[in-house]
């Protein structure tokens, strides 16, 4: 099972999934409409590194965030 | 570590604390960037939320710089109208590498932190999507 | 008017009073400079004399800027180590004039603001000539 | 009469002198040796208003201060 946590504005409940890679994530996550809007936006971190293409591998335990566009300050 | 203040920074008494702190260790120059929540748009004032494993992550390459010390203070949840919410100062030998590290480093916060805002107006948060940027990788999932 | 203190200036009560002063006037960024004297060559501090009537004439033109607000103070006489000789703040609605103006401001003030330092070695006044740097139409009357 | 004033490390009294313009005044001041490395460097206002040529003529009452070098901060 992997954990993805929606930070920010998303405002949605961490979910547990179960997704070998971020490819297959990604069909999960896009069978929920709310989230779309999200997902064209936002970046994504593996275990707190952000990446930046889908070709990563996800095992029993990561921890993924949804980091919509930012703004500190 | 970034400092994490609920609410606006108590800016007097951490500047103080930062000061006393670097004062002798043969810095020339301490600049210092107070991020005061300004009055647009009628908001009340605006609200944060930040992710903090990521913050501190980030921050850390700004932490072992040769020539320059960096302090930093945010705010999270609801900060007033005329309150501060970002706090930093960049300690140098000389005045010109500061200009340059205050600057280099608010940009760089400004668009990789993991900060979001949103304004205050009625009580409600209401996120700032127009002054907001996209991390790199944005739209992967897409 | 400039703010002239004799020996260190008291940085933090001069940073809260200029906050204080300016945090509710529409400003979104306050960037002050600090001019720590620093453990170099030995020496013990600096020493300072100025000219006030044309420090405050020179400072005027900072004074009327339309979209910043620049507070000033300077020492005479001795500062020690660890102490503060000059402390500025600009205050700006957005974070990038507030770097151009701090900027500008400290580069002309340090090439044209009539001011003059001495190391202070062994209790001695020693003119820190290496540093000083000379005035328009320097050298008419030689 | 004309005032003189030698600011900051010059550490020289004020003198009065009678002199109708900046050329004349240049050519008293020059004649006192231990002023000559000031003068090489030195700025000159009239009034408290720097000048930059010595086409000036001065007037009873004026004052000049001789500037040399600064370094504030």
């Amino acid at each position: 099972m992997v954990k993805v946590e929606f930070l920010g504005p998303i405002g949605k409940k961490p979910v547990e999934v179960e997704a070998g890679s971020l490819k297959e994530l990604k069909e999960i996550l896009n069978k929920d409409d709310s989230l779309k809007p999200w997902l064209e936006n936002s970046a994504v971190a593996v275990n707190d590194k952000i990446v930046q293409d889908l070709d990563v591998e996800l095992k029993n335990g990561d921890r993924v965030v949804i980091l919509p566009p930012v703004c500190g300050g | 570590m970034v400092e994490i203040f609920k609410g606006g920074i108590p800016v007097i008494e951490t500047l103080e604390r930062w000061y006393e702190e670097c004062k002798l260790e043969g810095y020339g120059a301490m600049i210092p960037f107070i991020g005061i929540v300004r009055p647009d748009n009628g908001i009340e004032g605006l609200s944060f939320d930040l992710y903090l494993p990521m913050l501190n992550e980030w921050f850390k390459k700004w932490q072992n710089l040769k020539e320059a010390k960096i302090m930093m203070a945010h705010s999270f949840g609801d900060v007033m109208v005329g309150e501060t919410s970002f706090l930093c100062a960049v300690f140098t030998k000389h005045r010109r590498e500061g200009f340059k590290y205050l600057e280099e480093f608010v940009e760089d916060f400004k668009a990789n932190a993991p900060i979001w805002k949103y304004d205050l107006i009625n009580g409600k948060r209401i996120f700032a999507k127009d002054r907001a940027k996209k991390l790199p990788g944005a739209g992967i999932l897409n």
